[in-house]
């Protein structure tokens, strides 16, 4: 089992990386489902199925859904990749690269310094029955919150997604015309 | 059952969020942003995994959970904004969207 | 779930109901003013249960929550702070057209997730509080659509997501090491068991909060998302926000003890510092009262981490009281921008309050004497504020911040003394005569109210302090 | 009667209240009037004091009046209060007769200035101040009227206040005289500190009870006391301001800058001989100060061509030798030619007022000359004051007293034949200036009618005067002192070493010298002219007519090393440098808060930019530190 | 109770003034002249009362003329206590007197907003009193900080062309340093904390307050910059030439009269009592920089062309004597400069009105533009003339007394600096007869008709004449009336053995006098 864990590992990291060097977005979107796949299964590895069952069937599933009708709405073709291909130069990287090169190593380092650490991760596995009955027990409020919280985006969304009156121009309430100094 | 050390499992979830963030940085395609953003989300819900694992509690896994829901929440309003923004801008070019600074 | 316990949880509730009010009535009747007295009447009525909710005495109410009289304070400016940032963006939209009923929902919604983080002890109540106030926030900087407020819309949901995976990541570790979320078995863990994760995840925690509190390095959104928002947002982002924000950072981190871990006392004493300064520096050469305003709030949320970090009894007053008068003001500045007549847009360059108080004297008089508090001007709350403040940072002997205040506050004046320089200016030319229609009534009482509670507070502060020490205090 | 000596610098007090408030109101005769008449009061007040005085001496022939406490802080506590005793009482009888002479004089001299309210009023505050200044039984008292004098000195000075060079002459005459009380200002620290009070009485006794003679703290209150006296009575190195305070109205001149307020510094050494006596080194400086002056303004005086600069320097010459009687302990020959210099130089300077008018303002002798026909009252009042001032033996007042000085300086314990010496060179000067001034202007050829005659009111006072400096000298006639036996009641007696028969002798060679001087002036200014522009056509005679008409380049020197420095440093620093720190830190802030403007792009990648390196630098101190 | 009256008397006023003014544009200047007047009226019958009934004497800490002590801020041991001594009962007496002088030199000068400008008036006037007669240091700041503002809207709204600059100038100074007051307050308030458990304002449960000699010192500087900048002391006075140079003439008597003489006043009442040591460690150089401010003031002032700020550098010179005399610590040294505080609001007040009045009518404060104006105006030039004077020290007039009396004290603890310092007898002339000549004197080339003084405005001068004087001639009932409130200040001294006047040793002792060269020269 530790093999398929190193195995899927490797499958997410080098799909996540493939999801920010691709130019073509529904390339990516596919890419980032694989990696999305890979930890699905990594949380199955660790015990998690609920979890694993939720990442594959929500993320990968719906969020990724909308990702595509967004795609497709703004009609991202070949056209898009090209653009992208102008806006992602090699050079580009350089900077993003180097923090995040820096951050990844800070990151490495702070994780194995710590040292192995018992108990070790994935030797029992915890189902949906006790996730169930935490979600209703301890966590009721939570549940409550996170209801809102989908509410909010659920009017949000309502309300952003509204195509009406505010043509192009910019509306009373921001500013200037032009945002510079005066 | 495997019995992974939990560094790992973090040290793969810093990979991942660790991707996720050069992906913001360096794309300037909203959307792919957005995307990169999901990475970093989705990192940090492995390693709330990893943790529940760890001590064997529903905890972590409750805290994907939520941060599924809060992921689900974000890319619902980024992708609206992005729609209106490309009704503004014509473009998902994120740094044409730098009117205000100074 | 006990009946007690729900009694400590009415506020929030009638909050959550009234949310669920309004959307059945808006569902039913589409009528702006309805909507905002529904909105008005379920603050009134969820600060009401204040009482009722502090007599059945600090509770924890299931692990997420407690519900002390410090939340309950807090919940209390928050509501205040939302009911009048209700009445301004009556106000501020009741011209305009469109559906804008859908605002006071999130409002409503983003003040309940504040509430909730000022009353949470657990990370899934704090990260759930947050995204309910974040999320509602992208939406209602956003919500006019025009080009400016959907850019610092979209700015304002990248860099929050970014800090929110920040912060989960550094609650993650946290969880990693201590094998629990809650703050209480934290706290007792921390100190045996203090090791580089736990550290690491209280660095990124921090970072993660840094971000929402607009703290350097973590600013650089402040100034185009207040921009880019309407002033009755921006008001709400610049006081409920933080409130709520701060908050549970000063429960966290005293629950946790900073001054032990010396690490993250000098991280957090780094950014006190680079905040203060850079955000005074940054408002010097500003042209755009939001912007410096903006600014400015990057500087006052830096003057509030020294009383933090001060820490004990004494800093939890000092933070609450200068956040109570913080509020108040910070709403009033707002509340003027946002009521200050312009040409068909806000009015947010300096230039366009040129003269005001020839115009508008009693608009002007108030905006001067926000801004004299902003500064710290005796007679007003931002006097006593920062007083408070000194008085912590003195009393724990932390010279270096101290000086840094001062010197902060000694920039400060520049910009702040500026704009009321130009409110008295002579009017340039005659053209600017314009738009001299009264101010609606209800803002008008508003803001009356608001100056009056500054001088209050600036000349007669006993009462406040003394209602901070009695429930407020943090054991 | 005494009781009244308050009333002697009232009057003059009054009249100057009178004549600032009364305004327009007054007319031409009314301000007249008043400036007259109130000093005339006071005048007729000190002459029934004397009186009073004499008659029935006050106990210890003293008498002082305290009108109330000025300041009391401690043990500190000056008075208003009046210390009459034989010497301010000749100092105020000289002052207010002569003042009131002046005033008459003035009258007619300044009738037909717009100005004459003014004048009067300045000219009585002046009088006030004066007699307050020998008043005074304290020396904070004194020094208020001390810098009162000088104040009123500058304003007569630049009096034609329209022309900015008198305004120029004036401020100098103040800051000099300044740069002397600053120092008397620092004498009068020392003495409160060190003796605990400032009335001159007690402090010249506790001085001598507690000090040595030659003890430190002697010489240094002696020698500030003589700076401030230097200032004032304009001797070397302070007297640059005096001839340019030639610049005021003419009757100024002969009251201010002749008879009475440069005396001041006389009076202080005078009234302070105790404190001089303990420090015989400053004495001595006071007598080689002052032979340095005599001989120096004498010099001066020779190659002068404004008639009332030669009496400038004059003055600084005479008050030279009481100086030099100061210096060698001869206090009451000092008084004595204090009183006869007061007589005769106002008798010259008033001379040389009517001179001036006549001509319409002409000052300069060269372009005078056989006035003696026209003017004949001026002239033969002018001539008994040259006589006198040239002391022309027996018939005039100076002769006694500077005799007496030059015997003095030979006879007393600490005189010397230098000393001695240089005064009787000074005598020979004094001659020959004084007599080149009457040839020139009122013998030779006639240049021109006179413009306007003086009246009555101008003509009386130089006649008063003109007697006064022939007889006055009689109240101290050799054998007969009865002026220096009345004085010896404030002022020691002078330790006398020679006989009779030498001071006889003494007074001859005196004598030879003031005639010898006359006659060579005669020789050269109106027998053989052309002897004398020879002389000053030579190489060496040029040079020195240079040097000394330059008053020996001290002007020159001043305004190189003080005026100029001074000008220099506040016009560098002019726009306060300091203020640089203050609006460089403004500028640092504001640069600052521009360059971190600049990290606000906009770019929404770029502040997340930001929270990454954030993120980096926060994890790099969670783990290292 | 009467002392909060005092104060909440011109507050009333002050609104009074604000609201009245749409009446009319008279009413505001008559009720502030009223409400001035009323005040002065029952201050002077204050005064004379204290002196029938000897009540001047009393010296023990604690003891005060008058006394109000109610609770405040309970949490933080603040009292709302204010309390009287001489010294300040005089200076409310001066705030008063140049009050008055304020409103009705600026009866014609204002006509613009003459409702607000009244209400700011007023208003600084009662923060002064307030800051006179605060006891509780946290009260003390409230004061101080509150003169403020009005001061800002005051120079800000009604000064001359640079008043902007100028206004935020003088705001940022003041406030910034007072600042580092207030930083010093609270860790004095730790201080006395730390050592007895009590938390409190109070500035007699403060005195006394046992401090390691580093913290008094450290304490004792942030008192003193705050003081510095206000007073002011040399490196931090750049912001007064130009605050007096722009405010309008009521702002100018207001901030020379009365602003400065607050920085004096707190050095009295606070920081000598509270950090005794620390202060007669630093005496030295506080001394220094005074003298070198009265160089430095005199030097700057002759060298200006603008006439407003010549007056004001010569501020500076005069402020350093009371500088100098405060840091002497004695008796003799302390009383001067109490004189000169009232001295120089009375007479750089009159010569600002004089300014004003000739700004009215000439409309240039330029020297270059000026001169000869005797001609057309001499009852003003007699006026300027006698101030210049007053000015420069001469005796007779009130500066004088105090100089001397400062000089007098200084020289018994230092007798270079007391001989430096005697040097701006001399610098002082040049500069105060400069302004004379260069305005009053000369040819009048600009101006051949102006009007001289109205009965108003003579007025105004006449009774500020009769002040100096009466102050250069019979000083001593300001002497006397401080003079308790000074002895209770020297005893607060280190190693206090403050002999009435230190001359008297000699008396004693005729070996010290000669025993001890005298450097004088």
């Amino acid at each position: 089992m530790d093999v398929t864990f190193y195995i899927s590992a490797a499958v997410a990291v080098v799909a996540t990386l493939a999801v920010i060097t691709r130019y073509n977005a529904v390339h990516a979107l596919l890419y980032l489902i694989v990696s999305l796949l890979a930890v699905s299964l990594i949380f199955f590895i660790l015990g998690a199925p609920f979890a694993a069952a939720l990442e594959a069937i929500i993320y990968a599933g719906a969020i990724m859904v909308l990702f595509i009708f967004v795609i497709m709405i703004l009609n991202l073709g070949p056209q898009a990749a090209r653009v992208e291909r102008i806006w992602l130069k090699p050079r580009t990287w350089l900077g993003p690269a180097a923090l995040a090169l820096i951050l990844a190593g800070e990151l490495i380092y702070i994780l194995i310094s710590g040292g192995e650490q018992e108990p070790k991760a994935g030797t029992a596995v915890v189902g949906a029955n006790e996730v169930g009955i935490a979600l209703f027990g301890p966590y009721l409020l939570g549940v409550e919150l996170a209801s809102l919280l989908l509410l909010a985006g659920l009017v949000g969304a309502y309300h952003l997604g509204r195509r009406s009156g505010s043509e192009g121009s910019d509306s009373p309430g921001s500013g200037r015309p032009n945002g510079e100094k005066v | 059952m495997a019995s992974i050390p939990a560094n790992y499992g973090l040290l793969l979830a810093a990979a991942l969020f660790v991707l996720g963030f050069a992906g913001v940085l360096a794309r300037r395609n909203i959307i792919f942003m957005l995307l990169s953003i999901e990475i970093m989300v989705n990192a940090s819900g492995l390693a709330f995994v990893v943790g529940g694992s760890r001590w064997r509690q529903p905890d972590g896994q409750l805290m994907f959970i939520f941060i599924l829901a809060m992921a689900a929440v974000e890319v619902s309003l980024g992708l609206a904004l992005v729609l209106q923004l490309y009704h503004h801008l014509k473009s998902l070019d994120i740094d044409k969207a730098s009117r205000m600074k100074g | 779930m006990s009946g007690q316990d729900f009694i400590s949880l009415l506020p929030l509730t009638v909050l959550a109901a009234t949310v669920v009010l309004i959307m059945l009535a808006v569902s039913v009747y589409r009528s702006h003013i309805l909507v905002l007295l529904i909105t008005l009447a379920g603050l009134t009525a969820a600060a009401a249960m204040l009482p009722l909710a502090a007599g059945s005495g600090p509770r924890r109410v299931t692990s997420l929550l407690v519900v002390d009289g410090y939340a309950l304070f807090y919940t209390g400016v928050i509501l205040a702070a939302t009911f009048v940032v209700a009445v301004f963006s009556f106000v501020y939209l009741r011209k305009q057209q469109g559906q804008q009923e859908e605002l006071y929902l999130l409002l409503l919604l983003a003040a309940l997730g504040a509430a909730v983080m000022a009353a949470s002890s657990h990370f899934a109540s704090l990260f759930l509080g947050l995204e309910l106030l974040s999320s509602s926030l992208f939406i209602l900087i956003a919500y006019p659509r025009g080009r400016l407020n959907i850019e610092a819309g979209v700015k304002y949901l990248i860099l929050a997501s970014v800090s929110t995976s920040v912060l989960l990541f550094g609650m993650a570790f946290i969880y990693d090491q201590t094998g629990t979320m809650q703050f209480s078995r934290m706290a007792a863990l921390a100190d045996a068991n203090a090791g580089v994760l736990f550290t690491t995840g209280l660095g990124l925690l921090a970072v993660g909060l840094g971000f929402k509190l607009a703290l350097v390095p973590f600013h650089m959104w402040t100034a185009d998302v207040y921009q880019g928002a309407p002033a009755p947002v921006t008001a709400f982002v610049a006081t409920v926000s933080k409130v709520g924000v701060f908050a549970l950072a000063l429960r966290f981190f005293s629950q946790v003890g900073i001054r032990p871990q010396a690490h993250l006392f000098l991280m957090f004493a780094l950014i006190a510092i680079a905040s203060m300064l850079a955000g005074n520096l940054l408002a010097l050469t500003q042209d755009n009262v939001k912007r410096i305003l903006a600014y400015s709030s990057i500087a006052h949320l830096g003057y509030l981490l020294v009383a933090f970090l001060a820490s004990g009894p004494l800093a939890i007053t000092a933070v609450t009281f200068y956040l109570s008068a913080y509020t108040a003001t910070t709403l009033g500045a707002f509340g003027v921008v946002g009521m200050t007549p312009c040409r068909g847009r806000e009015a947010d360059a300096v230039e366009d309050y040129r003269g005001l108080f020839w115009r508008r004297p009693w608009l002007a008089a108030i905006f001067a004497a926000m801004l004299f508090s902003l500064a710290g001007i005796p007679l007003t709350a931002g006097f006593i504020g920062k007083f408070y403040l000194l008085d912590a940072g003195v009393g724990s002997s932390l010279w270096l911040l101290v000086f840094s205040l001062v010197a902060g506050s000694g920039i400060s004046l520049y910009y702040y003394l500026r704009l009321v320089v130009v409110m008295y200016m002579r009017p340039r030319g005659a053209s600017s005569g314009e738009a001299t229609a009264s101010c609606p009534w209800a803002g008008s009482l508003m803001l009356t109210a608001l100056l009056a509670v500054i001088f209050w507070l600036g000349v007669y502060p006993a009462p406040l302090i003394d209602m901070i020490q009695k429930t407020a205090a943090l054991k | 009667m005494l009781r009244l000596l308050f009333l002697i610098p009232f009057f003059p007090f009054a009249g100057f209240a009178l004549l600032a408030l009364g305004g327009r109101r007054l007319g031409r005769r009314g301000s007249a009037a008043i400036g007259a008449g109130s000093v005339g009061l006071s005048a007729l007040a000190s002459l029934a004091l004397s009186l009073d005085f004499l008659i029935s001496p006050p106990a210890g022939y003293s008498y002082s009046q305290t009108l109330w406490t000025w300041m009391k802080v401690g043990g500190f506590d000056p008075g208003i209060s009046f210390y009459l005793d034989a010497l301010s009482l000749v100092m105020i009888l000289v002052i207010s007769v002569v003042s009131f002479l002046i005033h008459i004089y003035s009258s007619g001299f300044m009738s037909a200035d717009e100005g004459r309210r003014r004048f009067f009023a300045y000219m009585n505050l002046f009088v006030g101040f004066m007699l307050t200044l020998v008043l005074a039984d304290n020396l904070v008292l004194l020094y208020l009227g001390w810098e009162g004098v000088g104040l009123c000195s500058y304003l007569l000075i630049g009096f034609w206040y329209k022309d900015a060079a008198n305004g120029r002459a004036a401020r100098k005459a103040f800051i000099v005289t300044r740069v002397g009380d600053a120092a008397m200002a620092i004498a009068l620290f020392l003495l409160f500190n060190k003796l605990g009070t400032l009335q001159i009485q007690a402090l010249m006794r506790l001085a001598s009870a507690h000090w040595q003679a030659g003890s430190g703290l002697a010489v240094a209150a002696a020698a500030l006391l003589l700076t401030g006296a230097l200032g004032k009575s304009a001797q070397l190195p302070l007297q640059t301001w005096l001839p340019d305070a030639m610049a005021g109205p003419t009757p100024v001149s002969a009251l201010i800058h002749a008879a009475t307020m440069v005396t001041a510094g006389v009076y202080l050494i005078a009234r302070t001989n105790a404190l001089f006596s303990l420090a015989p080194h400053v004495r001595l400086l006071v007598a080689v100060i002052g032979a340095a002056t005599l001989l120096l303004a004498g010099f001066s005086a020779l190659v002068q061509r404004d008639i009332k600069r030669v009496l400038a320097y004059s003055t600084i010459s005479q008050i030279g030798y009481m100086f030099l009687a100061l210096g060698v302990g001869a206090w009451s020959a000092a008084i004595f030619h204090f009183m006869t210099h007061a007589f005769f130089k106002a008798l010259l300077f008033l001379g040389a007022g009517v001179v001036i008018k006549a001509l319409g303002e002409e000052h300069d002798m060269f372009r005078m000359g056989g006035l003696r026909k026209q003017l004949p009252l001026a002239f033969w009042t002018f001539l008994a004051g040259a006589a006198s001032l040239s002391a022309l033996p027996l018939i005039t007042a100076g002769f006694y007293s500077k005799d007496l000085i030059l015997w003095d300086a030979w006879s007393s314990a600490s005189g010397s034949v230098w000393l001695w010496a240089a005064g009787l060179a000074g005598a020979f000067l004094t001659s020959i200036y004084t007599f080149r001034m009457v040839f020139l202007t009122f013998f030779g050829r006639s240049r021109g009618r006179i413009g306007s005659l003086p009246g009555f009111s101008m003509q009386a006072p130089l006649v008063a005067l003109a007697v006064l400096s022939l007889a006055g000298g009689f109240v101290e006639a050799p054998g007969l002192p009865v002026l220096s036996r009345f004085l010896h009641h404030s002022l020691p007696a002078m330790q006398q070493a020679g006989s009779a028969t030498a001071q006889f002798a003494f007074g001859l060679i005196a004598a030879a010298a003031s005639l010898s001087g006359i006659y060579l002036a005669y020789h050269l200014f109106l027998r053989r002219p052309s002897h004398a522009e020879a002389l000053a056509a030579s190489a060496p005679g040029r040079l020195l007519h240079r040097w000394w008409f330059a008053g020996w380049g001290f002007d020159w020197i001043y305004e190189r090393i003080i005026v100029m420095p001074y000008t220099c440093l506040a016009h560098a620093g002019k726009n306060d440098l300091l203020d640089l720190i203050f609006t460089g830190m403004a500028r640092t802030a504001a640069g600052a808060g521009r360059l971190l403007g600049k990290t606000q792009t906009g770019r929404t990648r770029w502040y997340a930019a930001g929270i990454a390196a954030g993120v980096i630098v926060v994890l790099a101190m969670m783990v290292n530190w | 109770m009467i002392l909060a009256w005092l104060i909440l008397w011109l507050l009333a006023g002050g609104l009074l003034a604000w609201f009245s003014a749409r009446w009319g544009n008279a009413w505001p200047r008559w009720i502030s002249l009223i409400t001035l007047l009323v005040q002065l009226a029952a201050l002077t019958g204050l005064w004379i009362g204290f002196f029938s009934h000897g009540n001047l004497a009393v010296a023990a800490p604690g003891q005060w003329l008058a006394e109000l002590n109610l609770p405040w801020i309970p949490a933080w041991g603040a009292r709302f206590h204010l309390a009287l001594d001489g010294v300040g009962l005089l200076m409310i007496l001066l705030t008063s007197f140049l009050g008055i002088v304020a409103v009705a030199a600026s009866w014609q000068g204002i006509q613009h907003r003459v409702g607000f400008f009244h209400f700011n008036l007023l208003w600084i006037l009662a923060a002064i009193d307030g800051v006179f007669l605060a006891v509780d240091l946290f009260l003390f700041y409230f004061f101080w900080e509150l003169m403020l503002v009005p001061l800002y809207f005051l120079i800000g709204i009604w000064g001359h062309q640079n008043r902007v600059y100028a206004a935020l100038k003088f705001f940022i100074f003041t406030q910034a340093s007072s600042l580092v007051m207030l930083v010093a307050i609270l860790g004095l308030y730790f201080a006395h904390a730390n050592s007895s458990g009590v938390y409190t304002f109070d500035y007699l449960g403060l005195l006394g307050t046992p401090m390691s000699s580093f913290t008094e010192m450290a304490l004792m500087l942030g008192f003193f910059i705050a003081f510095a900048v206000k007073l002011p002391v040399l490196p931090l006075h750049t912001w007064l030439p130009d605050a007096h140079t722009e405010a309008p003439t009521a702002g100018s008597v207001a901030l020379a009269g009365l602003v400065l003489k607050v920085g004096a006043f707190g050095m009295l009442r606070f920081l000598l009592p509270l950090f005794p040591r620390a202060a007669s460690d630093f005496s030295t150089l506080a001394m220094s920089l005074a003298v070198a401010g009265i160089i430095y003031g005199a030097l700057l002032a002759f060298s200006q062309t603008d006439l407003k700020r010549m007056v004001a550098y010569t501020s500076i010179s005069h402020m350093g004597f009371v500088l100098l005399g405060i840091f002497a610590w004695n008796q003799l040294a302390l009383q001067g400069a109490i004189v000169i505080m009232i001295a120089h609001g009375v007479s750089t007040g009159a010569l600002f009105v004089i300014v004003g009045d000739l700004q009215d009518r000439i409309h240039t404060r330029d020297l270059d533009r000026m001169g000869g104006l005797w001609s057309v105006m001499p009852r003003l030039s007699g006026a300027g003339l006698l101030f210049a004077l007053a000015s420069l020290g001469l005796p007779g007039l009130g500066n004088f007394v105090g100089e001397f009396l400062v000089l007098l004290g200084v020289y018994q603890v230092s007798i270079p600096l007391a001989v430096l310092a005697s040097l701006g007898f001399i610098v002082s002339t040049v500069y105060a007869l400069w302004l004379v000549q260069r305005v009053f004197l000369g040819r009048n080339k600009h101006h051949r008709q102006l009007p001289d003084y109205n009965l108003r405005e003579s007025a105004i001068m006449a009774v500020m004449i009769v002040v100096i004087t009466a102050l250069g001639l019979y000083p001593q009932p300001v002497l006397s009336t401080a003079r308790g409130a000074l002895k209770k200040l020297g005893s607060y001294a280190p190693g206090h053995h403050q002999p009435e006047a230190s001359g008297a040793v000699a008396h004693k002792d005729p070996q010290a006098g000669a025993t001890k060269p005298g450097s004088g020269s």
